[in-house]
């Protein structure tokens, strides 16, 4: 079983060189910790920045620069800024790689819910429905049950969606799984989970073909 | 093309009850301090404000909801604000939430005279509902319209008498797609400088999209998440 | 009777303080030399400039600053750069005040034909379709009448049209003119020409309401 | 995120017979010279260019043209071109003319992920002929749709290795609309410099867009309408 940082690790192996990745609040925003020793990843905060380092040195935050987290951080050689109709022209226009964010609940045909919750004060969806819907690549980092113990990985969702249809990847703290055609196909166990117990969690279909490895993190 | 006004009480002349305004920022990173408070102190109530965020208790449109003078919130995240909430559960306040991306796009398109524009944003989710679908090269579309108001304000770091203005990192944000949305556009900067000054290859927004500039009396620029790292 | 200098002399008057404005290739082009002292105005190229001054000194020359007509030309202060996209967002979202231009043909309801003859090399509309359909105020500078004497004020223009219902006034060597809901309307005479002779060379429906004043220019 | 490719050569690799180009530049102001003699060279044919104009006989895309290597232009203004208008009558050549606006814009929008929009922009003309129109506020709009190609080309003044992009004066044209807007996007630039060596704040075209960039081997800039006044 992982913890947050696991997810995080594993999801920084889909990772390529070149890639311009937006990470969304929670747990994506870890990934940035583990990416690979030599790759060069850019990443892209929605409120108008390419090249988003790390969070300044104490003393030195600015005001005017911050992420899509309204946190201060800093700016990599080679970045730039942009305004937000540039910024989602980037992501809409496919330009951006990889979105990484959390979720409250997957439905095996790729379906997305995480913005609202039907009975509780809702904030809004941000950028989070632009991201999924244009994403060329959306891997969803989440936990594989919710508090109460219910499966987030559902034959349809419960709560009002964000996207459908989107979904390419999941990362929980148990597996690896695809959304495909016919369901949540399993591709890894985290170090130490059955399948049996993933098969447990995954209220939507799950398919398991074959010997499932086990993560290598 | 002197747009030079004195001062913010001076540049939201004319904006009155039940207007709908634009305003720009995001979170509470470049967003027109000095015309919210005189927005404030001029008491105008049952606004409409479209803005990507609300403020926090105490600052930016924080300020304006608690003096009850926002009637609607157009926004894509309203944050953690805890008189924003209990307006809102109370029924006191209307909200209608928007994607981000599509916020953007329809201030964009309000300026730039394009009454409607397809996205995917939202398709299939109640963002869309009511509204016309359409599939492109496979992919389905949701349709969607400019965003105009009474009034934009914007905010700037440097700008000149003729509106022209220059802005220093993520203060972009909404605030160059929000120029020239509205009937007059506001624009508040901290440094103010002749016509001439600005190189003409670094203006972010040219001055046409301008109507009323002046120089804020102060810049709080408050920080919402202050994320340090120490020093090695 | 004027000549072209005198028709961009009569357009010159139509300028206000504070105006922006986008002027066409030929007799609207010379509007610029005829500013009322005093008053603050800035020219439009479509091409991506605000505050378009005169031809460069001779030797100053940039190839990388040009005008719509493909001129090499200066920049004034407070003038900036733009791309296309911008520029055109300026004239379609109206921030253009007052747009002048030449034209073929123009009927008594404001339709514009200005870009093509059937049978000859058509060369493009450049940028004249965006701006006839988005221009606030359209005024058109052109001869009363083609080489051949036809009007060039007609019911309907019998050429491709470049937009419809958009020209509110034309000003000719021999007259100004409103579009009205009912036709032409004669506002001005130029200095010496007679209202019959107007009369004779508009094919449209012309109407003259009272005593027409000579232009003052 | 070295995006930096050798040569003009290099650059244009993949770009084969029949393909569709967007290429950048209004006149012969901001044209990708480089790129230009590389397709001259490199001999492709049956190519579709997107272009506001199409270069003037012996200059910009007028040496693609006298090679006959264009199949078809969309282009908005093709100008005083004998060779143009030759294939054009001879029906060599196919031409497709749009409004400069709308070319504008739809190449935005390809760039941007907007399959389509509203413009006012030919209404009623024959640009609009076969196009849906629809009133919006008691005015009537034409349907465009997005345009995309396999390469888009473009020119800027300096660039970085990551592909940002700053330009001079008048140069922004078509070249800033349509950067992203090919499948592939390629940058030729007059300096090109280390990534840190540009300002972040006036970056006019943010790296993503562009996939390969170059430095130019030399650049004509010819004028083609020298106007000048005399020295008082």
């Amino acid at each position: 079983m992982l913890d947050k940082n696991g997810i995080a690790k594993r999801i920084a192996q889909e990772l390529k060189d070149g890639y311009y990745v937006n990470l969304g609040i929670g747990i994506p925003t870890l990934v940035a910790n583990y990416i690979p020793e030599g790759m060069d990843i850019t990443f892209q905060s929605e409120n108008g920045m390419l090249g988003m380092g790390s969070f300044p040195i104490d003393g030195e935050e600015d005001a005017d620069l911050i992420n899509a987290g309204k946190q201060t951080v800093t700016i990599l050689e080679g970045g730039s800024y942009f305004d937000s109709a540039t910024s989602f022209a980037m992501i809409r226009g496919e330009h951006v790689d990889l979105t990484v964010l959390g979720a409250m609940e997957v439905s095996e045909t790729g379906d997305i819910a995480n913005w609202k919750i039907p009975g509780k004060m809702v904030k809004g969806m941000g950028g989070a429905m632009d991201l999924v819907a244009s994403a060329k690549n959306i891997i969803v980092a989440m936990q594989h049950v919710n508090k109460a113990g219910e499966s987030k990985l559902l034959p349809t969702c419960s709560l009002p969606l964000t996207g459908v249809g989107c979904v390419k990847r999941i990362v929980t703290e148990l597996a690896v799984l695809d959304v495909t055609e016919n369901g949540f196909k399993l591709i890894e166990r985290a170090p130490g989970v059955s399948v049996e117990e993933i098969q447990k969690a995954t209220e939507g279909k799950l398919i398991v073909d074959g010997e499932i490895p086990e993560m290598k993190i | 093309m002197n747009k030079v006004v004195k001062n913010a009480e001076e540049a939201i002349q004319g904006l009155e009850d039940n207007m709908t305004i634009i305003l720009g920022g995001f979170g509470l990173c470049g967003i027109p301090e000095n015309s919210i408070a005189a927005l404030v102190k001029k008491g105008v109530k049952g606004l409409t404000c479209i803005s990507n965020n609300a403020g926090v208790d105490g600052f930016g449109l924080g300020l304006l909801l608690e003096k009850h003078q926002i009637k609607k919130m157009i926004s894509s995240y309203v944050g953690e604000n805890a008189e924003f909430e209990r307006q809102l559960l109370s029924g006191e306040l209307e909200v209608e939430l928007i994607p981000q991306g599509t916020l953007a796009e329809r201030c964009r398109a309000g300026a730039a005279g394009i009454p409607a524009f397809f996205t995917p944003a939202g398709y299939a989710t109640e963002v869309a509902e009511g509204k016309e679908v359409r599939e492109f090269h496979g992919k389905m579309y949701v349709m969607e319209h400019w965003l105009k108001a009474d009034f934009a304000i914007i905010k700037a770091w440097k700008g000149d008498t003729h509106g022209n203005l220059i802005f220093r990192k993520t203060t972009r944000n909404f605030n160059i797609p929000m120029a020239g949305a509205g009937k007059i556009t506001i624009a508040e900067v901290e440094e103010l400088v002749p016509a001439g000054e600005l190189d003409p290859d670094q203006i972010h927004t040219p001055g046409i999209f301008v109507k009323r500039i002046f120089q804020g009396e102060k810049f709080e620029k408050r920080i919402e998440q202050r994320t340090v790292r120490a020093k090695l």
